[in-house]
């Protein structure tokens, strides 16, 4: 059996602050295989783009690793030095981040940008790189190639910037991609196109993609399994189809219950009381307990450990050992 | 394009040492720059301390300060009002023109001319005539006793060249000509000038030609105005000068104590006071009735406010000498017997303000040159504490040298300080007529609104009118005793020249502040 | 009072006073200017003599070294000047001017940039084109420059009587007028982005006068970088004031600011009264340098993006 | 139920904006005025209690149509017509999207809340009715002494939603109020709306270019698309059979949870810069059914059978 | 393009003409040149003759159009205190402050730069800790006071350079350099370092400042995201997009060098302009302060003219507009 294209084992971040070090993530564990497109969900402060920059090695100060492990094609990554991190970048692991506005480099042409990118990762001659260069701006879809290549960042629009920014990424065909938010700052017609480029490298190249949003329509839309983030933990993970309408964890459930619908027309929507605690507040137990409809005395003491049923798997005391009950000391 | 290098020394550095090595090149900084090579175009001592190098009169002062033969070999008088003057015959200009009475002629009409700082000076001869090229007589308007002492400060330009070079007139800003005079000169004298950038560099280099009987031993001197004291006592401190003029007081130990520099002394001619507005009938912003220093009482109490011995140990540091009258000991017709100064008594004073009327005192300002005399701000701050102490608050108000030379004749200020030497005349006559006598014309010009004395004006033109030395002693004594009892000025000290140099150059220190090269040596 | 209690134990639970127990070099620098501003507004209380009351002067005590060197007396910490005032005293009036011009030439500053500020931001159009195009004029002059020339002029043309007694006023104005612009840009651009914002609307929908709208709404959220640009301005314009001084075109010699005292100490660098000018010098560098690390630091503390 | 004259009424409404290079640069390129149709000929008619919303893309005038409305800012052609129940002046108020720029951060919570509350109201009066309100949007009353940092996104549009009923708003703008939210949040501030909705019959106008939330709250609702109106009807009518061929196509490819549609791959287009609008119907570039006469003729919003309007050359009836 | 660049001039223009203006007033109504040609004893038929051939009986504008006129040819009339033409005057100075402002500048940006970046790169490493408060005491201590003490330890205990003036010059056309001697250039040494301490601060804290924003930039983390080397992220585009308002202060800091080699030059006795401006305030010599004011005017525009083209031509997104 060969190895996930990513695993991420048991994986803790902690921020460092004035009043000591504060988790943002917790024992968060799951796995991509090859040409999946993984779909990291939550609200906003979940911890779901903190776990993504921790994958590509970019967690800012004063974030950092505190426990747990990255595995890429079953070799650790994430204890190497900063140089082999740096060269991992890029090459085998890409990115993609949701303000394509921003995240190219205004005052460099998009081809010199995408050659700078080629050639820091493969061996190639400059017009080698060139018309690699090339190439990828037709595989993402940008028309007429030879003549974009020499255009700056502004000449272009969000779609086509968001293009650029994906080409970028898959510059020397990295085996994983992490995707935060990609479609956030486009609009809908943009966003459908943008999300079939995505489905299709994931396809044609065998590429896993770590697909991070808070939309679950973008979810619905590409992704083949999905795992959802509550403060920090990861709630639930298992195909997108069970999970988004067969949820198991009641945060899951309320989450998509509440989510309006665009195929019939709601008197009212069903509500979650309260909202996500943010990093340093969360109750002990399962953090979910105060709003949780079905929380019982152990959820208030002790963490739920994830559960798998099936293909999905759960962290809640329901599915632990079928009790909300205190647990016997 | 042709690249036209052309390297010039400048006295600077290190580098500059190994060309004073072989070539005798003298380094010279001091404060200001002189304002043109024209020695018509200013009154300015300064400037014809520097241009009594390149120019010469008919007479000159030597060494001791006493008149000896410069242009003229010699001169007799045909009359009370008419004098022969009879001219050196060997004499060329630096452009190697020769010297004759046209250029004697030329140059006190250019001198002369209205409008000319000189004109005073001149005013006393109605008419030069040139009896033959080297003999021309002069006529006088009246009897006049200085015509030798001013010619001394009345120095010859060649016709010729100032013709050339369109400037016959000392003074035309409306045309570009009066800028000529700025970076040429065309003199007689023992120095000429070789290259002259305004306020940056004067270069003068040894006239080979020239007439008299060479002593010094200087082959160019080079002039750079350095108007920061400090920097101009680092300059040579660090060796990129050889010469100051005026060392300030305060670094005088310095230099002395630092291997290889001098400081050389002497006696100034100027002596340093304090005029006064004793003839408005009110003083604005006194907040008293009327003009308090009409009273002799208030002029007396001021002069023993004076901690004269204090400004001369604190802040002159011992080079100074107090002075009861206006003529420094150096003067001709200096009168030791009046050496009485009114003695340093705040009480007195105070009681004195008190009996003229003030007993809770008044307020003055006083007007300061920002840096023409020896530490004048500083003389002028610590008498604004010394008046206080008897009650006079006064508004010490500092101002830029030029601006002072202006507005002071104008009669703008009601206090002010003011030094005065005498130059380039060198006799009482120039100093009683510029700055005692009464305001009138072109006497007392330096006196404005100030002591009026209606004997005393008398006595000033008879002196310029008296041959007879002990006749004029007797005169120039009365108008002396006659000042100081009446307290016409409030006399400060006679001012130290301290000269800082280093051990190579041999200098004299005249009391006039000339600097004439051509007595200096370096080894 | 219980609220207000609350209120100051909130503020030193604050995160901004958490920062600034967190930054010894900001503790360290409020503190200084503290003890500055203090040492200079009680100057008369405070000072061991009175350097500008003439009459208490004694040139017999000139000239004195500091008291721990050799020939200083105690009654003279740090020595005397040429005309026998304390240099400690002289340096505490000197900061009292130097402190009293800075702050004076930056509100003035202020409230010019505040105002046009406001103005252009506010009205737009032709207004504001032609408030920023004078301030494009003035920028393209250094600060330094502009003082220079406005007091230069000044006092070449101000009747000599009038001349010192005008001084203070005029440096203040050559100075609080040379840098106004930075406050306008600030401000307009501040000005411009408020009433466009949200709660501008809302007020608006809510019938709320314009006026009150730019005073109550938009002028408070647009003084926190003025704020910051008047402290660093501060800085600056007690520097600017010293150079002008040290020139001779600033205080004049009866009211020295420190740069006055430094240029009078200048002549007495090289005759190993250092002290005359050294510790004014000091004085002056110390002030300027806290005000500086202070202004840093609260730049840096409210800045959202550094958080 | 007996026929209400509309709250709002807006007829043939157009705002145009001048995007001329300065004066300079045109008399050197010659290059003529130009502005920017950003509302065109939008007419529409709001009843007193239901919720009209406003669908679509950034850039297509929804934003300056609220202006417009709001009176914020006024229109170069045609009117906006509001008349109260009786016949009196309508109050607006505005929710709007980024929940901290609505909120003068300076301000205590209390304070804003109160501002729009008439002049002669006395400050315990005003106290009390702050404290009613934030009860009404499920705050306690003690929150009034807060300032916006302290509280969460979902709060603060709370707040403002407070701040707009103390102004006795007849008619709310909600421009957006939850996309800046997590579902959640946004959920509970949907809910409070339409409860403000049913207790005090507000009149709302609604904005958004999330379609499920339109379906949620609207009663009526107008698809724009480049400053004009395309369709518009009962969100009922237009949800189950959309006409326009742009509606059509933002229903298909919004993703939808309850219905995952995995292999479609959308036509690449991008929607004209305002700058340079094609002729005739502005969507003829991207509009799968267009015909000749689209890229010529504009065509004008026409009544429907089914009740709802529509603006294409290409569909029947 | 072309009509940014006409916007500009026309920017320029305006900037000249308020100048002008400003120069206009000071020549004409601060200094009364009949008084200052003729003396204050002149008669009153003299001056009225003086003020015809002068042209001050005309109005105003005719006056202000002739003074541009004399103005664009650079006669700015004599200096009131050195009897040559203003612009001879200011001509024979600029080199020296010229070379003296290039020197500072070009110290300022090799040295400002570097150590910029290197704070914004390791902002909590003790070096850039160090540099931070060393730029803090440069903005803070005043240039006198500095060249004062450098004068103290460098010329007066040391001996080692000079204390005044430009040493040895080499005239070269009508430009004079002092960096074709060794003495020249050591004579460079102290006021291009009492100039440069300031500059060097500002440039130093400017570029750490805008570094440490740019770092933070979403395409910065992006280059990351896409395993460039650091020196690539770092320098190519972190340094890169910093130095676009970098480039604008420079411009404004060429300014203000020129405003602090007033101070330098009086410290240092050095022959520029700056000590000239300085004496002819001193002198009230107003065609000096005038033709000055309109020189150093002109100058400032032409370097803000020339920053902005250096922004069009590295900033892609100004040559479209």
């Amino acid at each position: 059996m060969t190895a996930p294209a990513l695993e991420v084992r048991d994986l803790g971040i902690v921020f460092d602050t004035r009043r000591g070090p504060v988790p943002a993530i917790e024992g968060v564990s799951f796995a991509m295989a090859r040409g999946e497109v993984l779909g990291i969900v939550g609200e906003s402060g979940a911890g779901k783009s903190l776990t993504g920059n921790a994958l590509i090695g970019l967690l800012q100060a004063p974030g950092r690793i505190s426990a747990g492990s990255i595995h890429l094609d079953g070799a650790r990554i994430d204890d190497l030095p900063r140089e082999a991190q740096r060269r991992l970048r890029g090459k085998r692991i890409g990115a993609i981040f949701q303000d394509p506005l921003t995240s190219l480099d205004p005052l460099m042409t998009i081809g010199d940008q995408l050659v700078e990118t080629i050639r820091a990762h493969l061996p190639m001659t400059a017009a080698a790189a060139k018309q690699r260069a090339l190439d990828l701006l037709a595989e993402v879809g940008i028309a007429d190639p030879a003549s974009r290549f020499g255009q700056y960042p502004h000449q272009f629009s969000g779609g086509m910037r968001q293009r650029i920014v994906i080409a970028l990424a898959i510059a020397a065909e990295p085996e994983v991609i992490v995707a935060d938010e990609p479609t956030t700052a486009l609009d809908v017609s943009v966003q459908a196109q943008i999300l079939a480029l995505l489905r299709r490298l994931a396809r044609d190249h065998g590429t896993a993609i770590m697909l991070v949003t808070h939309d679950m329509g973008v979810i619905a839309e590409i992704a083949d399994r999905v795992a959802v983030i509550y403060a920090g933990r990861l709630v639930e993970i298992g195909p997108v189809a069970e999970v988004l309408h067969a949820a198991r964890h009641p945060y899951t459930t309320g989450l998509m219950s509440l989510i309006p619908s665009l195929s019939r027309r709601e008197e009212r929507l069903p509500q979650i009381a309260g909202a996500m605690p943010r990093p340093g507040q969360w109750p002990g137990g399962c953090s979910f307990h105060p709003r949780c409809p079905k929380a019982g005395p152990r959820c208030a003491l002790e963490t739920p450990r994830p559960v798998a049923t099936d293909a999905v798997r759960v962290a809640c005391h329901l599915f632990s050992g079928g009790t909300a009950a205190a647990p016997a000391i | 394009m042709r690249l036209h290098v052309k390297p010039l020394i400048l006295a600077a550095g290190l580098a500059a040492f190994a060309a004073a090595a072989d070539a005798n090149t003298l380094r010279f900084a001091e404060g200001q720059d002189i304002n043109s090579m024209d020695p018509h175009a200013a009154r300015d001592d300064f400037a014809l301390s520097l241009l009594c190098n390149v120019y010469e009169g008919l007479v000159r002062w030597n060494a001791d300060l006493e008149i000896e033969p410069a242009l003229a070999e010699s001169w007799e008088a045909i009359s009370d009002t008419e004098w022969r003057f009879h001219l050196r015959k060997d004499v060329t200009f630096h452009n190697g023109n020769p010297f004759t009475a046209d250029d004697v002629i030329f140059s006190y009409h250019r001198a002369g001319d209205a409008g000319s700082p000189f004109a005073g000076l001149l005013e006393p001869i109605a008419e030069v005539v040139k009896v033959d090229d080297h003999t021309v007589d002069f006529k006088l308007k009246r009897k006049y006793a200085l015509v030798l002492n001013d010619f001394a400060g009345w120095y010859i330009m060649d016709k010729e060249f100032q013709e050339e070079i369109g400037s016959t007139t000392p003074l035309d800003l409306s045309s570009n000509a009066g800028g000529a005079m700025q970076t040429m000169a065309n003199g007689t004298g023992p120095f000429k000038l070789v290259e002259r950038q305004p306020d940056v560099k004067t270069v003068l280099a040894a006239n080979a030609d020239w007439w008299d009987e060479k002593k010094h031993n200087l082959d160019e001197i080079v002039y750079t105005p350095i108007s920061n004291n400090a920097t101009r006592v680092a300059a040579l401190l660090s060796g990129e000068v050889d010469f100051i003029r005026n060392a300030p007081p305060q670094d005088i130990d310095r230099i002395e104590a630092t291997p290889g520099m001098k400081v050389m002394r002497g006696p100034h001619l100027r002596t340093i006071f304090f005029g006064m507005d004793q003839q408005s009938d009110s003083l604005p912003g006194s907040g008293v009735e009327g003009n308090p220093l009409k009273d002799v009482r208030v002029r007396k109490a001021i002069a023993m406010a004076m901690d004269v011995e204090g400004i001369k140990r604190s802040i002159m540091r011992g080079n100074s000498s107090p002075v009861a009258t206006q003529l420094a000991p150096q003067m001709p017709f200096y009168d030791p017997a009046l050496e009485e100064p009114i003695p340093f008594d705040p009480e007195g004073a105070k009681a004195l303000l008190a009996e003229a009327g003030y007993p809770d005192g008044f307020t003055l300002t006083l007007d300061c040159p920002a840096g023409s005399f020896i530490n004048d701000e500083q003389i002028c701050q610590a008498a604004v504490g010394m008046l206080a102490r008897i009650g006079i608050t006064v508004q010490l108000s500092m101002h830029p040298p030029v601006q002072y030379d202006t507005e002071l004749p104008a009669g703008q200020y009601s206090f002010y300080m003011l030094g005065w030497a005498g130059l380039p005349t060198i006799d009482p006559y120039n100093v009683f007529n510029a700055t005692v006598h009464t305001p009138s014309g072109e006497l007392g010009a330096w006196n404005p609104k100030g002591y009026s004395n209606a004997r005393v004006d008398e006595l000033i033109i008879q002196i310029g009118e008296e041959y007879d030395p002990a006749k004029r002693q007797e005169m120039i004594s009365e108008v002396l005793k006659t000042q100081r009892d009446e307290v016409g000025k409030i006399m400060l000290h006679q001012q130290f020249l301290t000269w800082g140099m280093t051990d190579k150059v041999t200098a004299i220190v005249p009391g006039d502040e000339y600097t004439r090269f051509w007595y200096y040596t370096m080894n | 009072m219980s609220r207000t209690l609350a209120s100051l134990r909130a503020a030193m639970d604050s995160d901004l006073a958490w920062r600034f127990r967190q930054s010894p070099p900001a503790m360290v620098a409020a503190t200084l200017l503290l003890v500055m501003v203090v040492c200079a507004v009680a100057a008369p209380l405070i000072a061991p003599h009175t350097p500008f009351d003439p009459g208490t002067l004694n040139l017999m005590d000139s000239r004195l070294p500091p008291a721990w060197v050799d020939g200083g007396m105690l009654t003279y910490p740090l020595g005397t000047d040429e005309q026998g005032r304390d240099v400690l005293s002289t340096i505490f009036y000197g900061m009292r001017i130097s402190i009293a011009v800075g702050v004076a030439a930056v509100l003035l500053s202020v409230v010019i940039g505040v105002t046009l500020g406001l103005v252009a931001g506010w009205c737009g159009g032709w207004v504001d084109a032609a408030i920023m195009r004078l301030g494009d004029v003035q920028l393209s002059f250094p600060t330094i420059m502009i003082a220079f020339f406005i007091d230069g002029v000044a006092k070449a043309v101000m009747p000599p009587d009038l001349r010192e007694m005008t001084r203070f006023y005029v440096v203040i104005f050559a100075i609080g007028i040379a840098d106004w612009v930075q406050f306008a840009r600030t401000v307009r651009a501040a000005t411009m982005i408020e009433k466009n914002k949200d709660y501008a609307a809302a007020a608006r929908l809510s019938r709320v006068p314009g006026l009150k709208i730019l005073f109550a709404h938009v002028l408070p959220n647009t003084l926190g970088p003025v704020i910051i640009l008047a402290t660093l301005g501060l800085g600056v314009a007690i520097l600017t004031e010293a150079i002008l001084s040290f020139l001779g075109l600033g205080m004049p010699p009866t009211q020295p600011s420190l740069g006055a005292l430094i240029r009078v100490g200048n002549d007495l660098l090289l005759s190993g009264e250092w002290w005359i000018s050294m510790f004014p010098g000091l004085a002056l560098v110390l002030l300027v340098l806290s005000v500086n690390i202070f202004g840093d630091w609260l730049r840096d503390a409210l800045n959202p993006r550094l958080k | 139920m007996e026929a209400a004259a509309p709250l709002v009424s807006v007829r043939q409404l157009g705002r145009s904006f001048d995007v001329s290079a300065p004066a300079i640069q045109r008399l050197l390129t010659g290059s003529p005025r130009r502005s920017v149709r950003a509302v065109d000929d939008v007419s529409f008619a709001v009843d007193p209690g239901t919720t009209f919303a406003i669908v679509g893309e950034s850039g297509c005038g929804k934003s300056t149509l609220t202006r417009l409305v709001a009176g914020l800012d006024s229109p170069t052609e045609g009117e906006v017509r509001l008349r109260g129940r009786d016949g009196g002046p309508v109050r607006i108020q505005m929710v709007f999207q980024d929940p901290v720029g609505s909120l003068n951060a300076r301000w205590r919570i209390g304070r804003s809340i109160a501002e729009p509350m008439p002049k002669d109201m006395d400050a315990a009066a005003r106290r009390a009715r702050v404290a009613e309100l934030l009860q009404t949007v499920g705050l306690s009353p003690g929150d009034a002494a807060k300032y916006p940092h302290e509280f969460s996104g979902g709060q603060r549009q709370r707040i403002a939603i407070a701040r707009a009923l103390a102004g006795e708003a007849d008619l709310l703008l909600l421009d957006e109020p939850t996309s800046a939210l997590d579902v959640s949040v946004q959920a509970q501030v949907l809910n409070l709306l339409k409860d403000l909705q049913d207790r005090l019959g507000l009149t709302y106008l609604f904005i958004s270019h999330n379609l499920a939330v339109v379906r949620f709250m609207a009663d009526r609702l107008g698809i724009m698309y480049l400053g004009r109106m395309v369709e518009e009807g009962p969100a009922e009518v237009l949800f189950g059979a959309p006409a326009h061929p742009y509606t059509r196509q933002l229903m298909a490819t919004v993703p939808d949870v309850d219905n995952p549609q995995r292999d479609r791959e959308p036509v690449a287009f991008e929607i004209p810069s305002p700058l340079n609008m094609p002729p005739g119907c502005t969507y003829s570039p991207r509009c799968p059914l267009a015909m000749e006469i689209c890229r010529r003729e504009r065509p004008m919003l026409r009544d429907r059978t089914n009740g709802t309007r529509i603006a294409c050359h290409a569909v029947e009836g | 393009m072309i009509a940014i660049v006409l916007r500009r001039l026309g920017s320029v223009l305006l900037v000249m003409l308020v100048v002008a203006a400003l120069s206009f007033l000071i020549f004409n109504f601060l200094g009364d040149p009949v008084n200052n040609i003729l003396g204050v004893n002149a008669t009153l038929e003299e001056r009225e003759a003086l003020r015809r051939a002068l042209g001050l009986d005309q109005p105003t504008w005719v006056q202000f159009w002739h003074f541009l006129e004399r103005a664009v040819v650079g006669d700015f009339g004599i200096s009131y205190r050195n009897r040559q033409p203003v612009m001879d005057l200011i001509l024979s100075r600029m080199p020296a402050t010229v070379e003296l402002v290039l020197c500072a500048t070009v110290l300022a940006l090799a040295v400002g730069v570097p150590m910029g970046v290197y704070c914004a790169l390791r902002p909590r490493g003790v070096l850039s800790r160090v540099l931070q408060m060393v730029s803090l005491i440069g903005i803070s201590i005043p240039q006198f006071l500095l060249g004062m003490l450098l004068i103290l330890v460098f010329s007066v205990e040391l001996r080692w350079l000079s204390a005044f003036g430009r040493g040895e010059v080499v005239e070269i056309g009508w430009w004079s350099t002092g960096l074709l001697t060794d003495s020249g250039r050591k004579a460079l040494i102290m006021p291009v370092l009492t100039l440069a301490v300031f500059q060097i601060s500002m440039i130093m804290r400017l570029v750490q400042g805008e570094m440490q924003e740019v770092l933070r930039a979403d395409f910065i983390k992006f280059a990351r995201a896409r395993g460039l080397p650091d020196r690539a992220v770092n320098l190519r585009h972190a340094l890169r997009n910093s130095l676009l308002p970098v480039v604008t202060v420079v411009g404004l800091q060429i300014g203000a060098l020129i405003a602090f080699a007033i101070v330098c030059e009086a410290v240092f006795q050095w022959p520029g302009l700056g000590l000239l401006i300085l004496q002819a305030i001193e002198y009230a010599d107003f065609p000096v302060m005038a033709a000055y004011l309109a020189l150093v005017g002109f100058g400032f525009a032409m370097i803000n003219l020339t920053v902005d083209m250096i922004y069009l031509f590295i900033d892609p997104r100004m040559r479209r507009k």
